[in-house]
């Protein structure tokens, strides 16, 4: 078998070969591209799957690997390298597999989506696919936070080549702009924390003894000395992971960075897929995840990416409520889902919050591939009050569509089901462990729960369900087989892979069948720090989260009981013939949420209300007082330099006595140090 | 034996005078003798040095620089040649189109 | 340093002698300017044209020719000198070979100037001895 | 294979030789391609020899009683100097095609990139002089190569004018230098200079050999000489001097001082000589820098770019303190960067070569738009540019950094800062040259250019090391420290 660093380092560049294929033979030889690029990206990603399930086993078999790939810049002066490597690890692992696999899936199902509809641009698009997916799984083989960030960006830049891929409408375009913009944002935030962290610990390594996270639990142990810049440790290091966390909360559309996402539905909707499930939103999470051994340091930090997460979970679901456009209200839950993950984290569980991202990224992917079949048969519109009924016509992506809606509303025992209550169950212990924010968190997240029920069977009945309500989905038709193939393949996995974990049960059915909690705990030879294990004690004894024992079954039974209740509204309000809107019982609050709690407009304002008129007030001060020295500099160079180059007269004579001069100059100072005088 | 000091004082003068010839004179030729004169100078210190430590690489020394001025000289005619095919002058003051 | 000052002595009288004739004539001679008086000493004959004339470009070039040559033996001067002693010192093959490369290397590029015309007197009418 | 430690210059002084007898045999047929070819085989040869002889490891190898020295700076710089004259013929092929003489411009070439690469073993007064004015010579004849070319006969008079005045203060300096010790060898002279009685001669010596040394590196106050012989050099032999040569007058300086006069026996006598350099360095930076802010004609801006570079790289030989990590990183920083600025200052004057070519004039104006009709050559010299201003696009970026590092570590801050403003001042003039390429409106539209093959290889060369060495400087670098470890702690 080949090397194992070999084999990993060709799973992101198997994918960017497909890119270059796409990009290079599209632009030169269209017509030797068979599918636009498809069949390449189809290929590459298998392959990247294949190789990533190798990856999967050879760790599964304690083969967990941190290697050097390439040093960019060697240590000089004493500093620090900057290098590449892969790290394979149970983490990166699992991620490389659920990437590669949407990745592969989204392929498949763009050839009904966007070949069999004739789109235009399929070398550009496929092009954007393959270095989406190369640089996500890059991403996630990072070994240290430098290359982390690199591709990072990477996957920010293809999300706006993507989501802008119909660029000649406006929409689009701007939304593009605008995803770009935002996760920029928080990257800025990231790119500072980056610096800092290099500069505090001389590396940027996410495993082994000179890791980051290892020399900050060091540092806090009293037993290394690290430069915090005369700052107290703890203080220090909860500073860069905020900083980092700005970052996170950007991609992974955390509030208040959230507004880029929903717009982001301007795209191809394989696209939001693959950004929703597995590339862009989950880069975010993955990168706490990853970061694990230093949040766990930093309880300040900790209780914050609860908060942010519980209080997202909750503020998406809630305008999720009344959106009346199906990728709306998927983008909302996609917001919402991540700010569980965020939860998960946030109360010290990292095992609840990798699972979450897992079963999300399934049934996800499984949602929007599926809302991407009904938009076709609906001629691209997607407002569910014109569906209805669809469910005689495409069977089969009803059938899916129900299993991933049951996963995401969390009924047992669909995916979402086992990974909510592990990610609600952890918060509730640790926050009646005496975390009063976590618990907090805990709660805006349960109410959320119930939204989610309700919204996602909305979203089920009115599309499905009833009678149709327009001539389109009176006429639409089946899906084409290669949409139904990938939906149906994840409709089996939402209803399955939370089996992996089934926590609530833990109890019942002994810890042999914590699948994932085994393998994320699992043996690590040579590699000290990222497992579970000890994520967990270091979450205990540094971060000092506490948790009492709560009986996972009664945590699950309270978040089911909830998730039926919405589901069961949803149930009596839309699961008739003739639905109605029933928006009107919200009051004045119904426009709130239209509106998205006019936080575009908030932005806005805030931009042109109040960034505008600082802007100015700095621009004056720029366009006096720093224009004004750095202009004078310049003049006075530019002068200077139309003098001095006046010295070189042109005249060979006037040089040669100049150079004598100037040597005379050396010679009186030399012999004056040499004290002749 | 006069003292190396001396001959280091005469070969001064003659470097200097070097320099004098180097800096107020135009005419190409004149120019190239007084850099001869310069390196002339040098061999002075050279051979008297040798003389001094009782060491025969300076004289050596004062044989390649007597080689490398013919040389010079030699490349020297040659370019002082294409400039007067070009500007119709030795003056070395006299080519000034680039400058600034 | 008593032995220098008769040379010192001897050079100031030197450059004496000289100055005092000349400037003695000066005083005594009669002075009556004429214009024979300025013209080119010719070995007696009656000179032809000005005495700044330019000579043909092409004796520079042997000029040029003759001064590096003439400098080469500069350098094989004392390697002749030593060439008995280096003989029985290092061997004929060491004290030898370096001058025969010296000369090689001498030897191609007179070759090569020889070949491409650059020792060839070219006679034409203009460059002859333009006054 | 073991290779004679001096297989580079023995290459090269064949090859020149053989350049010359090929003519000699053959004086009236054109054959300016195989003349070419050899030229540009006998560099990358003699580059690939000082790479083998590198990676052979057989660290410090003394010829010749001790004349010649041969170590990792000789291989790395041989190296530099190979590629350079490389890529130079390769330019040449298209350039000098319809001159006369060709034998002897590629025999030139070839003889200066021979004497260079001696600078770079020597070890010795003796041979540093012999090999520098081996560069000095062929350089003269080079530069007026254009014999009907006003603008190339007034370059090679200049250029002859100071270069005779500066080898004469050399040759007198090192006079004074053989007067105050009685020794030529590097070695022996670092023995007989710690506690010398002489200080006034040596010191007087010493400040010229720096003279000579300034005018091969183009420093001031020996610079004069630079913005007219670049300019009216031919383009080739303008990239060729201003990398090359300058390179070899750096690695001869090097040698010198860090072989000959330790700075510790220099200090001791009360002539800290890195303080000279600290003073030539700044007002070399901040006088090229300057004067080519305003500069209307290409060429001209690059050659004082040219003196700027220079300012920069003396940094390595005044921001030596002593410690033997810190003196190996300043001076690695500062062969790291010569090696990368002689591919990219090659590249920028081969691009201006290609522009002499098409007849697009000189100035700034000249060059408006040529991105039109040139995109490939425009490309590439805007890279090329923004790596000589130190912007991440090519090496040049790590080396500046590594180079203002070096300054700070060693307490010259003062020195660093004076290197940024000058950066910020260069990225000014290159940026108006990008602009005038890239934005400006030409005059006329829809010109088709020819692709001269040759010169065109070889700014495409240039400008893919200049970006390789900013992806991939580690292959480099190491090299560079090895070759700064074998000069400092030799």
């Amino acid at each position: 078998m080949a090397d194992v660093t070999t084999a990993v380092t060709a799973i992101p560049l198997v994918p960017f070969a497909a890119f270059l294929v796409a990009l290079l033979v599209g632009h030169y030889k269209p017509a030797a591209l068979p599918k636009g690029g498809a069949l390449a990206g189809i290929a590459a990603t298998a392959v990247s799957l294949a190789l990533s399930v190798w990856a999967f086993l050879t760790v599964g078999a304690g083969g967990a690997t941190l290697s050097r790939v390439w040093t960019w810049v060697p240590a000089a002066n004493d500093s620090f390298a900057l290098t590449f490597g892969v790290l394979v690890d149970p983490l990166s692992a699992l991620m490389v597999v659920i990437v590669s696999g949407v990745s592969l899936l989204v392929h498949v199902f763009s050839l009904g989506y966007m070949n069999d509809e004739g789109e235009g641009g399929l070398p550009r698009y496929y092009a954007g696919l393959g270095l989406f997916t190369a640089s996500m799984l890059a991403f996630a083989l990072a070994s240290n936070l430098l290359q982390a960030f690199v591709f990072f960006e990477l996957v920010g830049f293809c999300s706006w080549w993507l989501i802008g891929h119909w660029f000649r409408e406006p929409g689009p375009a701007s939304a593009a702009k605008k995803a770009f913009l935002v996760t920029r944002f928080g990257d800025y935030f990231l790119l500072v924390g980056l610096v800092g962290v290099l500069g505090t610990f001389g590396t940027a390594a996410f495993a082994g003894d000179a890791s980051f996270p290892a020399l900050a639990h060091a540092a806090l142990e009293g037993e290394a000395s690290v430069n915090t810049f005369g700052v107290d440790p703890a203080t220090w290091f909860t500073t860069l992971g905020l900083l980092i966390l700005g970052g996170v909360i950007g991609k992974s559309a955390q509030f208040p960075l959230q507004t880029w996402l929903p717009d982001a539905m301007e795209g191809p909707t394989p696209v939001s897929a693959l950004i929703h499930a597995a590339t862009m939103v989950a880069a975010g999470v993955y990168l706490v995840a990853r970061l694990y051994g230093f949040y766990a340091l930093t309880p300040t930090v900790l209780t914050v990416i609860a908060l942010v997460g519980g209080f997202t979970a909750l503020f998406a679901a809630t305008m999720a409520l009344v959106k009346r456009e199906i990728k709306q209200v998927l983008a909302y839950s996609t917001i919402s889902q991540y700010g569980y993950i965020m939860l998960g984290l946030g109360s010290g569980g990292y095992v609840a919050g990798v699972f979450h991202l897992l079963t999300h990224a399934t049934f996800k992917a499984l949602l929007f591939l599926g809302a991407g079949a009904v938009i076709i048969a609906m001629h691209h519109d997607e407002d569910m009050w014109k569906m209805g009924g669809l469910k005689e016509r495409m069977p089969t992506v009803y059938w899916a569509f129900l299993s991933g809606s049951l996963a995401l509303a969390g009924i047992v025992p669909f995916a979402g089901f086992w990974s909510k209550d592990a990610v609600l169950h952890h918060a509730l212990t640790v926050g009646l462990g005496g975390q009063p924010l976590v618990l907090l968190a805990y709660l805006m997240g349960l109410v959320a729960v119930a939204f989610t029920g309700f919204y996602t069977f909305r979203m089920v009945f009115l599309t499905f369900h009833g009678e149709p309500r327009s001539e389109t989905a009176r006429d639409a038709g089946p899906a084409s087989a290669n949409m139904r193939v990938p939906v149906a393949i994840l409709g089996v996995l939402a209803a399955v892979v939370g089996l992996v974990n089934v926590d609530p049960l833990k109890g019942v059915v002994g810890e042999h069948l914590l699948f994932l909690e085994r393998w994320l705990n699992g043996p690590l030879p040579g590699l000290a720090g990222p497992t579970a294990e000890h994520y967990h004690e270091l979450v205990v004894d540094v971060a000092g989260f506490h948790t009492v024992a709560v009986s996972p079954t009664v945590s699950a039974v309270v978040s089911l009981v909830v998730a039926l209740a919405g589901v069961a509204l949803a149930w009596t309000w839309y699961n008739v013939p003739e639905p109605s809107e029933k928006t009107d019982v919200l009051g004045p609050t119904k426009t709130l949420l239209y509106n998205n709690y006019y936080q575009d407009e908030f932005q806005t304002w805030l931009a042109t209300g109040v960034v505008e008129p600082l802007a100015d007030a700095v621009d004056v001060f720029d366009a006096s007082v720093v224009d004004g020295v750095v202009n004078g500099v310049s003049s006075t160079s530019l002068v200077a330099s139309d003098r001095l180059r006046r010295v070189q007269t042109g005249v060979v004579t006037t040089y040669t006595t100049q150079l004598v001069l100037g040597l005379v100059v050396l010679l009186l100072i030399v012999l004056l140090l040499g004290g002749w005088f | 034996m006069v003292p190396l000091q001396y001959y280091l004082l005469f070969s001064a003068a003659m470097f200097c005078i070097g320099v004098f010839g180097v800096l107020a004179r135009r005419n190409a030729l004149v120019y190239l003798m007084s850099v001869e004169l310069m390196l002339n100078a040098a061999n002075v210190v050279f051979v008297a040095s040798s003389a001094h430590y009782g060491t025969i690489s300076g004289q050596v020394f004062s044989l390649f620089t007597m080689a490398l001025a013919a040389a010079e000289v030699a490349v020297g005619v040659g370019i002082v040649l294409v400039a007067y095919r070009n500007f119709k002058d030795i003056d070395i003051t006299n080519p000034t189109s680039m400058r600034w | 340093m008593n032995e220098w000052i008769a040379v010192g002595v001897f050079a100031v009288v030197a450059a004496s002698i000289p100055a005092v004739m000349v400037s003695a004539s000066r005083l005594l001679r009669p002075s009556v300017p004429e214009k024979g008086k300025e013209t080119v000493y010719e070995s007696g004959e009656v000179p032809t044209g000005g005495t700044r004339l330019n000579f043909n470009i092409q004796y520079y070039m042997v000029a040029l020719l003759f001064v590096v040559f003439d400098i080469e033996t500069v350098l094989i001067f004392p390697w002749t000198v030593v060439y008995q002693d280096a003989v029985g010192a290092a061997g004929l093959g060491s004290a030898l070979a370096p001058m025969l490369v010296f000369i090689a290397v001498l030897v191609v590029g007179l070759g090569w100037a020889w070949r491409t015309g650059v020792i060839r007197w070219v006679s034409s009418a203009n460059t002859e001895f333009n006054t | 294979m073991a290779l004679p430690a001096l297989t580079p210059q023995y290459v090269l002084g064949l090859a020149a030789l053989l350049v010359l007898v090929v003519d000699a045999f053959t004086p009236t047929s054109r054959k300016n391609g195989l003349l070419a070819g050899l030229t540009a085989l006998a560099g990358v040869t003699s580059a690939g020899a000082a790479a083998w002889l590198y990676a052979g490891g057989a660290g410090r190898t003394t010829l010749f009683d001790g004349a010649l020295a041969v170590d990792a700076s000789t291989s790395f710089f041989t190296a530099v100097f190979g590629c350079v004259a490389a890529l130079v013929a390769v330019a040449s092929y298209d350039y000098v095609r319809e001159e006369p003489h060709q034998s002897a411009y590629y025999a030139l070439v070839l003889l200066a990139t021979a004497g260079m690469s001696v600078m770079a073993a020597a070890n010795s007064l003796v041979t540093a002089f012999l090999a520098l004015e081996l560069v000095s010579l062929p350089a003269y004849a080079l530069v007026a190569y254009l014999k009907r070319d006003a603008g190339s006969a007034e370059a090679g008079l200049k250029y002859f004018v100071v270069g005779a005045l500066s080898s004469a203060i050399l040759v007198y300096g090192i006079s004074l230098v053989y007067a105050a010790t009685g020794v030529f060898g590097f070695a022996a002279l670092a023995d007989a200079v710690a506690g010398n009685a002489h200080v006034t001669v040596l010191g007087a010596g010493v400040v010229m050999l720096i003279g000579g040394f300034a005018f091969k590196t183009a420093s001031v106050p020996f610079h004069f000489w630079a913005p007219e012989a670049y300019e009216g050099a031919p383009a080739p032999v303008s990239a060729f001097l201003s990398s090359a040569s300058k390179a070899a007058g750096f690695v001869l300086a090097f040698r010198v001082f860090l072989l000959a006069f330790p700075l510790a026996a220099f200090e001791a006598l009360g002539i800290p000589w890195t303080l000279v350099f600290a003073v030539l360095a700044v007002v070399t930076m901040t006088l090229g820098n300057v004067a080519a802010a305003t500069q209307t004609n290409v060429k001209r801006m690059l050659a004082y770019s040219s003196i700027g570079h220079a300012g920069y790289a003396l940094i390595g030989l005044a921001a030596l303190s002593g410690p033997t990590s810190s003196d190996v990183a300043v001076v690695g920083a500062s062969f790291s960067h010569l090696f990368v600025y002689g591919f990219t200052n090659t590249g920028a004057f081969l691009v201006v070569a290609l522009a002499e070519r098409w007849g697009v004039g000189r100035t700034f104006e000249d060059y408006a738009g040529l991105a039109r009709s040139a995109p490939v050559a425009s490309a590439v010299l805007a890279v090329l540019l923004f790596s000589l201003a130190g912007l991440p696009v090519g090496g040049g970026f790590w080396t500046k950094y590594a180079l203002f590092l070096g300054a700070v570590q060693s307490g010259l801050w003062w020195l660093a800062a004076v290197g940024v403003v000058n950066s910020a001042l260069s990225l000014f003039y290159y940026s108006r040259l990008v602009k005038a390429v890239w934005v400006d409106a030409p005059d006329e539209t829809g010109v088709a250019r020819e692709r001269p093959t040759g010169i065109y290889a070889a700014v495409v060369v240039a400008a893919v090391v200049t970006v390789a060495l900013l992806v991939a400087p580690d292959v480099v670098f190491s090299w560079a420290d090895a070759a700064a470890r074998a000069l400092v702690s030799a």
